[in-house]
């Protein structure tokens, strides 16, 4: 291939409109709209298709909410630049509230549930306000210890159920809502957050992960806009936190557990972190494949595990940001 | 002695280097100028390999795919496919643009580092480089990182120096230095070439201490070599003097 | 190697039959048994061998007769990791729904063996109305009292096993019968931070100071301790004559090795999860000689209960090639026959006829008779193994399990380490 | 007195599981999350050589700290070598390999508490009114052996620097002719030996079990955080911390706070010092 | 009137001091040099005005009213900004978002966006009239590039760009024309001019006196952290500690 090189050419439309999107032809629509339809369409077809494997209407939820953890860490990462690690102090903080609200106070299920994530979303932006001066992985591991911490509290001085948990929270209505409202929230949270992170407050929050030092020198209060940040992030994870502990009718300590903070990244790293779509794409690929492997038993961890590495090596960039790459860009060879 | 012939570097779609010839003779003193992004760091990524370490960690992420053509040849050897370090032990030795001194390191450390694949010459070598940077003597036991600039540019030169190199690149060595630390380093390029016979390559923008020390020169400009000639006839050249002497 | 390798090979068959074949109904019907147990436990894969112990029996003498016609059983057994440290609930409990949406189980035996769980679970059940037996893990007195406070929710989940409050009933009548023949007065109490065990460790605290015991202090090791030297010290400096441990980690055999390490003058007793399995004697170099244990249920150790006992330690040996490994052996195997006893007299598949046989069921099983209370489906304990459902405790006398309690089927004595001889 | 003599036990057991994780991450920047899989997988092949092939303590222990050593350079070889440099999937890569030897050894028969390694030195003293036996004192003396090791390798060994160099900028050490590949190979290999070596000494005071993988890896970050990522003293004085405060909780306030008063001495050091005891970044990075 | 006084400012590093009472006054509208070698506590004093890092002693005064200790951003909000030495771009954003940052803040809302623009103007073109000024072609492609493609020449001007975005009152330039060349420094030029001319004060650290003799009107030099000479350029330049501290033989 002496004096030969590949060379990767963005398809016409991208050239032409560059981001902005001047669109003149139906054909053009498409090429911008069929992949947002669809993962819509895909989504909200699931559980009808599924009609026929009830189970797998269950595994939809777990889905669901993987996905949602999933986004809250992508965009705390890639686009605030901070590392959470503590995705399972979000669902947990988030469980337990909905616990308190629903099961304590006997607050209707679908007050609760928001009620839940915005409670549970200031108390973990005040948790998280002394380590947002933290950098990189030391802020990572700070998050790490929370739910650990949490966890051991509530083990030690045996509050709200202690190891036993609080259960008897209400159930959803019937399946469709369950399935429905789960589908619709990772939907609107995900279309939201795109939109959010191209927003000028968005833009702000881009730039303090690029470089907060010049965003302190351009007058913004970093500290403030991290904690928005962080607002959100924890929102959507407490959001489906309540969510789950409806789910199950049940909250517990292992709402808080490692799985819910190392899964969801893991279906970051898969699917491509910096896209939000990206961990929705990873978690549809994750979850399934681990129910698949059930069957395995015990050993079902290791292939999981394998697979993950060779998602990880093979494509270390991330499926999604690959799938991107090639829908709006081909290859040919041209002569040097 | 060292040869690029005919190199060229793509980042993606983006050509920036073209076809680029360049020769150093053993002991002499190459001059590298050019503008910002004209492509002087590239040229000397691509001597040293380390282009191939960036190219690896490109394809990695996703980012760009980078293409080199050419040839780079060390003493009639095709070094283009070796690894920076492998060329380190051939002797090619790059002094890197902002000097990337180890920060965590007392400048001692950082030369006892830098003599790792020198260390039958290390006493000599380290007497050496504390007699052409005096300054480094007073802070040996002091952490890299709190020195200052014009401190870390010496010690990053001591510390190339000390894997005793045939080939040595420096990489835009007086950026960010104040006058004082400029001449400091411009003489220690003079001195490691009559010393030590010592080949140095030096990519500058800032041309106008270094023109007058060197063997032969070379403008580059949006990736291309446009000038090229010894000290004087870069001097007396009119864009020369226009583009980097303000005249 | 190679047998892991052909394993692992039988398994991917396995699994391509079971994805491609999901439509294939067997012509006949069975009466599925689903499982969700931790099975990488020896909570887990003791409760597994005796549901296919139990079954095996039972569909050999031609299966389980209901309404006159006769339907063999079929177990279906998932994993639902739930004793694993940073597994979620949520996981066992979608075990525990894909038994009943995919795998379509007609009831429920074993786990899931984590209390909490175990009692998140209780909820899926009455929703799917599922009969479900607990037979292993779940010692939590919340798991009866929840059924009690909201019967017509709850009413299908029973539990075939002990719990905390009978635990420690027999522990008090075993620690009385010590205190009367060695002059016992003191006790060191030593928990692990898990609710069953906390609850345990309060509860023997309370009873044993209401009988004239003195407890001198009781310390919450939190799970995975791995030096317990502190404590140990403590209790030699209290002069405590016996050392009550409540546990279920591994880490308890440092505890053991560092007890007879250091010759506490303590008689180490209680409830060891690691120390009921027969290999706890090489794993601790023979250290736990003299360590009392409760197995909670009898029949996970040899013994001569009921006439059955022997007759399960034996086949269970055979087929298995050793002894009943510990807690939930005995009773998932009598579960299988409870359920089994249950549906014939009940004639159908049905799940409050199956509910109300249950309720009514009473069996002379491994361990005692079989009943359940009918308000809170717990069944029901006694120290006459005629009476009703009865504990094995046991000692560890030259590597073997000597069973000594209850007294009337007891086939050792107690005895104290030499070190201990006043 | 005893809180002085079981502190310093507890702390030192707990560097000496700590330092492979720190040294790894000190000289490759890549936090190895398999090292908690490492130190069990060592214990149990230890377990295997000696029980099913009979050999003789020696020369399984040998055997199966070549074999972590061995694994622990795979790893890098096979995976790492591909995602190298990009933080998270290095994480994930490394728990995911960690997650699979650990659940593989359950899977492939450890479980229950059934496995045990001799103790090295039977027994047990009196030390000023305390008893102590000797295979804990045996692991005070490997873990200070293992310190003065160190100390004498990274400070004066031509390897040691190289590493020394790699951990702070690797490019530039690259162009200094040290292969950062065979640097983190190394790291790698002297990260999993330590695992295994301290495996080998602290399995034998309990059993062999898998959680330990998972304790271990807790401990280990906990502590090299606290520590100042990369800097393995910072690592040994603040396993003295947490060692010396899980003592004291242990005999001041109860047991079941030990793990809440290590992790709140974590969360608190770091908002004290924000890049660890012995992390200089903060200070570096000040002078913008 | 100055509108920037400092007293006795110090600061050190570990036992090192990297400024020992530095006193000096800045008036409104000039522009103000600071030269002196590496090491001379150029940078971290312009670190210690702006907030960025916290001083040991010493007072800074911004119109009379005392800033010292205040966060950056809230020195930011005063009026007084600064760009950096190594350039700190958001890599990830195309060139005109870059200044959306600084137009977000509170102070170039309530400002309005750049001479005049709407006061609740379209960021986005009042982004890119700022770049347009600062020479960055309108109609080519070059402010709608990621900043992470950008060449130096570009990113310098944008490091400023970002600052005039704010709408300041008084600018800190690190070194803001090392890495240019001499043509580029050249149509910088008249930029700093203009921004004099509308009153801006500026202080500019700088290694080039050449071109940084072209604009100043006032000059300090600083050696190991103490100020050796302040006055006109001239005056400085012939100083002696300055000649023998910083100069060497570089005849300028």
């Amino acid at each position: 291939m002496q004096n030969k090189r590949r060379e990767r050419i963005d398809r016409g439309i991208k050239v032409r409109t560059d981001g902005l999107y001047a669109i003149s032809s139906f054909k053009e629509i498409m090429y911008l709209v069929f992949p947002r339809l669809l993962l819509i369409g895909g989504f909200l077809l699931l559980p009808i298709v599924l009609e026929l494997a009830p189970y797998w209407k269950r595994v939809i939820n777990i889905l669901c909410v993987y996905a949602i953890i999933a986004i809250s860490f992508d965009f705390l990462a890639n686009f605030v630049g901070l590392v959470c690690l503590g995705g399972g102090l979000f669902v947990g903080v988030g469980g337990y509230f909905s616990a308190i609200l629903n099961s304590y106070l006997k607050i209707p299920i679908f007050f609760s549930i928001p009620l839940s994530a915005l409670l549970g979303g200031i108390f973990c932006t005040l948790l998280f306000l002394p380590c947002l001066k933290l950098r990189g992985v030391y802020f990572a591991i700070v998050t790490l210890m929370y739910p650990l911490l949490f966890t051991r509290i509530i083990e030690a001085l045996n509050i709200l159920g202690g190891t036993n948990g609080i259960t008897g929270l209400d159930s959803f209505p019937n399946q469709h809502i369950e399935n429905y409202l789960i589908i619709l929230i990772l939907l609107i949270i995900l279309f939201g957050l795109r939109r959010l992170v191209n927003e000028d407050i968005g833009l702000v929050m881009r730039a303090v992960k690029d470089n907060d030092q010049s965003v302190k020198a351009s007058g913004i209060n970093v500290t403030y806009i991290k904690s928005i940040a962080v607002f959100i992030a924890s929102f959507i994870g407490c959001l489906s936190g309540a969510y789950l502990a409806h789910l199950y009718m049940w909250a517990g300590l292992s709402l808080f557990s490692l799985d819910f903070s190392i899964l969801p990244i893991a279906a970051v790293t898969v699917g491509g972190g910096g896209s939000i779509v990206g961990a929705v794409v990873g978690s549809l690929i994750l979850v399934p494949l681990s129910e698949f492997l059930r069957f395995f038993g015990t050993f079902r961890i290791v292939i999981y595990s394998l697979i993950l590495v060779l998602f990880l090596v093979l494509k270390s960039e991330g499926i999604m940001i690959y799938l991107t790459r090639k829908y709006h860009q081909f290859e040919r060879w041209v002569d040097v | 002695m060292l040869e690029v012939t005919n190199l060229m570097v793509f980042y993606e779609n983006m050509l920036a280097i073209n076809n680029v010839t360049l020769t150093a003779k053993k002991g002499s003193i190459v001059g590298v100028f050019g503008s910002n992004s004209a492509g002087k760091s590239t040229l000397m990524y691509s001597i040293s390999g380390i282009i191939l370490d960036i190219k690896k960690k490109e394809a990695m992420k996703g980012g760009e795919r980078i293409t080199v053509f050419g040839k780079v040849i060390f003493d009639s050897k095709d070094i283009t496919n070796l690894l920076p370090h492998e060329r380190a032990k051939m002797g090619i030795v790059l002094c890197p643009e902002r000097r990337r001194i180890f920060p965590e390191s007392s400048v001692l450390e950082n030369l006892k580092i830098g003599a790792y694949l020198d260390k039958r010459n290390e006493k000599k070598n380290l007497e050496y480089v504390l007699n052409i940077f005096p300054r480094l003597k007073d802070h040996l036991n002091r952490q890299g990182g709190f020195l200052s600039g014009g401190e870390q540019q010496m010690l990053a030169i001591g510390r190339a120096l000390m894997a005793s190199p045939s080939v040595l690149l420096l990489d835009e060595p007086l950026l960010g230095l104040s006058p004082y630390y400029q001449k400091i380093v411009v003489d220690s390029i003079k001195d490691i070439k009559a010393t030590k016979n010592i080949t140095v390559i030096v990519a500058e923008q800032y041309a106008r201490p270094i023109i007058p020390v060197i063997d032969y020169g070379y403008i580059i400009e949006n990736g291309s070599s446009v000038l090229e000639g010894t000290s004087e006839s870069l001097l007396n050249n009119p864009d020369v003097k226009s583009a980097y002497f303000g005249v | 190697m190679g047998k892991k390798i052909r394993n692992l090979l039988k398994l991917i068959f396995l699994s391509l039959l079971i994805m491609g074949g999901k439509n294939i109904y067997a012509a006949e019907k069975t009466i599925i048994i689903g499982a969700p147990l931790p099975t990488a436990f020896l909570y887990g894969w003791d409760a597994e061998r005796g549901i296919k112990l139990a079954v095996e029996e039972i569909n050999a003498g031609g299966g389980v007769n209901v309404g006159g016609k006769k339907l063999p059983l079929k177990v279906e057994v998932i994993d639902t990791r739930d004793l694993e440290p940073g597994v979620p609930v949520s996981e066992a409990l979608l075990a525990v729904e894909k038994l009943i949406l995919e795998k379509k189980v007609d009831f429920l035996i074993g786990g899931p063996a984590r209390s909490e769980a175990a009692l998140a679970a209780m909820d899926i059940l009455s929703r799917y109305k599922k009969v479900s037996i607990i037979t292993t893990g779940v010692l939590t007195p919340a798991f009866h009292k929840k059924i009690e406070e909201n019967y017509d929710k709850y009413k299908y989940s029973f539990r075939i096993t002990s719990h905390v409050g009978v635990m420690a009933n027999d522990f008090i009548v075993l620690m009385e019968e010590l205190k009367k023949k060695h002059n016992l007065a003191k006790v060191y109490i030593m928990v692990q931070d898990v609710e069953h065990a906390r609850k345990g460790g309060e509860y023997m605290k309370k009873l044993l100071t209401e009988k004239g015991w003195q407890v001198v202090d009781m310390k919450i090791y939190p799970t995975g301790a791995s030096d317990f030297s502190v404590g140990l010290n403590e209790v030699t400096k209290a002069g405590a004559d016996i050392l009550f441990i409540w546990m279920d980690m591994p880490e308890s055999a440092i505890l053991l090795q560092q007890w007879s390490n250091l010759k506490v003058k303590a008689l180490p007793l209680g409830f060891l999860n690691a120390a009921e399995q027969p290999g706890f004697w090489k794993a601790t170099n023979g250290k736990c000689e003299y360590l009392i244990v409760n197995l909670v249920n009898g029949g996970n150790a040899p013994a001569n209960i009921t006439p059955w006992t022997m007759k399960f330690a034996e086949a269970y040996k055979k087929k298995y090639g050793l002894e009943p490994e510990g807690y939930g052996t005995s009773s998932s195997y009598m579960a299988v026959y409870a359920l089994k006893d249950a549906i014939e007299r009940a004639g159908t598949l049905d799940a409050d006829a199956v509910i109300k046989a249950l309720e009514e069921i009473n069996l002379m099983g491994v361990y005692g008779k079989i009943r359940f209370d009918k308000k809170n489906h717990q069944v029901i304990p006694s120290l006459d193994p005629n009476e009703g459902a009865v504990t094995s405790i046991i000692q560890w006398q030259k590597g073997k399990r000597v069973h000594i309690f209850p007294f009337k089927t007891a086939e050792g004595s107690i005895l104290l380490p030499p070190w201990m001889k006043k | 007195m005893q809180i002085f003599i079981y502190g310093l036990i507890n702390s030192i057991s707990l560097s000496l599981v700590a330092l492979g994780f720190t040294l790894v991450y000190s000289i490759s920047r890549i936090p190895n999350f398999a090292h908690g899989a490492l130190y069990v997988a060592t214990g149990y092949f230890a377990w295997i050589l000696m029980n099913l092939f009979h050999f003789n303590y020696f020369i399984s222990a040998i055997l199966s700290v070549f074999l972590s050593c061995f694994i622990g350079a795979m790893i890098y070889r096979l995976v790492l070598i591909k995602i190298r440099g990009m933080e998270i999937s290095e994480v994930i890569a490394t728990y995911a390999i960690g997650l699979a030897i650990i659940e593989g050894l359950r899977w492939g028969g450890l479980r229950g508490a059934t496995y045990t390694l001799p103790v090295i030195v039977p027994g047990s003293i009196e030390i000023f009114g305390v008893i102590v036996d000797y295979q804990r004192l045996f692991a005070v003396f490997v873990g200070l052996v293992i310190f003065l090791f160190f100390y004498i390798f990274i400070k004066f060994t031509k390897t040691g620097l190289a590493l020394k160099g790699i951990a702070q900028d690797e490019r530039a050490a690259m162009m200094l002719g040290i292969d950062s590949d065979k640097m983190a190979i190394v790291s790698f290999i002297l990260g999993s030996a330590i695992a295994g070596i301290s495996a080998l000494i602290i399995f034998p005071l309990g059993n062999i079990v898998v959680e330990a993988g998972y304790n271990v890896l807790v401990f280990s970050i906990a502590v090299s955080i606290i520590g100042g990522l990369g800097s393995w003293l910072g690592a040994v004085i603040a396993s003295f911390i947490i060692g010396y405060a899980q003592i004291l909780t242990e005999v001041f306030l109860s047991t079941h706070y030990q793990m809440v008063i290590a992790l709140l001495a974590i969360i608190i050091t770091l908002l004290i010092r924000p890049s660890g005891l012995f992390g200089k970044q903060k200070e570096l990075e000040e002078r913008v | 009137m100055s509108i920037l006084v400092v007293e006795n400012l110090t600061k050190s590093f570990g036992g090192l001091k990297a400024l020992n009472a530095v006193s000096f006054e800045v008036k409104e509208g000039e522009v103000f040099g600071i030269i002196g070698p590496n090491g001379s506590g150029k940078t971290t004093l312009i670190n210690c005005i702006t907030g960025f890092l916290k001083v040991n002693s010493g007072k800074v005064f911004y119109r009379g009213k005392d800033i010292t200790g205040l966060p950056p951003h809230k020195i930011a909000l005063m009026g007084i900004t600064r760009t950096f030495q190594i350039m700190r771009p958001y890599y990830s954003l195309p060139a005109f978002k870059n200044l959306i940052v600084p137009l977000w803040s509170k102070r170039a809302t309530k400002l309005g966006g750049w001479r005049g623009g709407g006061k609740h103007g379209d960021r986005d073109t009042v982004a890119v009239d700022i770049l347009e000024e600062i020479g960055f072609e309108r109609d080519s492609k070059v402010p709608y590039k990621p900043a992470s493609v950008l060449p130096t020449g570009y990113l310098k001007r944008l490091e400023l760009a970002r600052c005039l975005a704010l709408r300041p009152d008084v600018i800190f330039c690190d070194e803001i024309f090392s890495g240019l060349s001499v043509s580029e420094i050249a149509g910088l030029l008249p930029l700093i001019e203009k921004l004099k001319i509308e009153g801006v004060t500026l202080i500019m650290v700088e290694h080039r006196l050449k071109e940084l003799f072209k604009v100043a009107d006032r000059v300090m030099a600083l050696q190991f952290g103490e100020k050796i000479a302040e006055g006109d350029y001239k005056d400085v330049i012939e100083h002696p500690k300055v000649k023998e501290a910083y100069l060497g033989s570089e005849e300028v």
